[in-house]
């Protein structure tokens, strides 16, 4: 797994790439925290195009962002999961907690 | 029901494994001809019975992991990981959605997908002695030429 | 040497198996970051070991065939294929080139590519009672982030 | 295993794709034998870019498909192999028997 990031204007966009399993996990949320409490962003957005597999392990690393997000009084939301990825969303009903948008649509809520 | 082709394998539960173990249940799934979405499903299912064993059967120690693929009857693949760690008091309990005594890098949405993307999920588990989850999920036949 | 990882799989002598052979040799072998053309040369060893198990040891029955992949110390990949068939009773003609007790559907090719394939090859056998080809290929260590 | 193929002037193309291991070797040596009976084709090209995978199996397949054009008293030839079949003919030493091109590059010997 692989994370890069961009920022503009108060909007943090961290891309996740590869695999995101459990062996994935501690590595993704470390990285990711160390991202918010660089920036302290407005708005996260998880890019998850590159991302070609993911499980529940995914789902707390995405929790545990939202956590930091609403501590921040930002938002979050996700961006352009592939197939397998939508699936595990929606298996877990993550778009109670996060929305999750199939392309670039910007500020949406 | 009879078997037509079976795999053994076994593992340690080294979490660099989780990926090895759905590569290869994707591989073996590979001879019913499944789609993409259903090989996603199988390597999803797959990938969190294996963590459950890696992160919850051996939480100190390393220990090893039992998986058995078969193919069954009618298109049918059936997916055994079994441990021999701490095993689950309360079975009906621990499969609740969000329910785990994991930390923040688990979710308790595991057993919840191992549902939501296989058609059957048996579990059994004797407290100190051992999980083993059952899981089959019918491949539907397609009409293609290979 | 010490065991870094290592994987035990056990499956009948179906040709549909040689397939998934190797792509689970592959899937393991990953762990140590191998090139395109590494992967390739332990793919194609393994589908010669696997398919001399299945053709040669086991001509005219389904027989158990058992793999096991290592990885040792300083990038290392181990191959271990083993069968309980026919044997052979003289394993260094067996590995000559072009010697086949196969039909037209064999080419006598398989021990040289396997040889040429990987840094080391052992064969251990014993008429009637089965064979273990033993295989090493240390896969170089290249400067990239992952 | 896929076999497809094209004919023209005394030419027959045979195209294998997928992978071509021992499970494979019957149906591809059958096919082509079927085909060099039906076109008794004075040059035979066996297509490979679509090969994604070959073991000795498929050394066994082009000799015997040599074994027959030279009871036609055709020519034979290889084109376009990928990396790591090209590394099998290597290993095989094939080229003594059938030459392989890299391009279409036609009536080569
Ligand atoms: N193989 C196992 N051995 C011991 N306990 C397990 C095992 N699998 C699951 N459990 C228990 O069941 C709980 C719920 O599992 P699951 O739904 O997969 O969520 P998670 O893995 O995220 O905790 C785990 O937190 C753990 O307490
Ligand atoms: N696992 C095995 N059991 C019994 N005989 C074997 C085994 N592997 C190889 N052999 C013998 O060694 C010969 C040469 O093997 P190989 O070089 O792989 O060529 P091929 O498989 O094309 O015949 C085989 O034809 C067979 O007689």
């Amino acid at each position: 797994m692989t994370i890069t990031s961009a920022y503009d204007r108060g909007r943090l966009t961290v891309y996740l790439s590869g695999e995101l399993d459990h062996h994935a996990a501690g590595e993704a949320i470390h990285g990711i925290g160390e991202l918010l409490d660089e920036y302290l962003p407005r708005d996260c957005v998880l890019e998850l195009s590159g991302l070609s597999f993911m499980d529940s392990s995914g789902i707390a690393v995405i929790a545990r962002t939202r956590y930091r997000m609403q501590s921040l009084n930002g938002r979050i939301w996700i961006e352009c999961p592939s197939p397998q990825v939508q699936r595990v969303l929606d298996a877990a009903g993550i778009e109670r907690l996060v929305p999750v948008t199939s392309g670039n649509i910007g500020g949406v809520r | 029901m009879n078997t037509v082709n079976i795999i053994r394998l076994e593992f340690p539960s080294k979490s660099v494994n989780e990926a090895f173990a759905r590569t290869a249940a994707a591989a073996f799934a590979l001879q019913l001809d499944p789609t993409m979405e259903e090989l996603g499903d199988i390597k999803t299912a797959v990938s969190e019975a294996v963590t459950n064993a890696i992160v919850h059967a051996y939480p100190d120690t390393i220990g090893q992991i039992g998986m058995k693929l078969r193919i069954l009857e009618k298109n049918t693949l059936e997916i055994t990981v079994r441990d021999w760690g701490r095993g689950i008091e309360n079975v009906d309990e621990a499969m609740k959605p969000l329910y785990t005594t994991g930390g923040e890098e688990r979710s308790g949405m595991g057993f919840t997908i191992m549902q939501s993307f296989m058609d059957t999920l048996r579990v059994r588990s004797s407290s100190g002695k051992g999980t083993t989850v059952v899981m089959r999920r019918t491949i539907r036949a397609r009409i293609s030429g290979k």
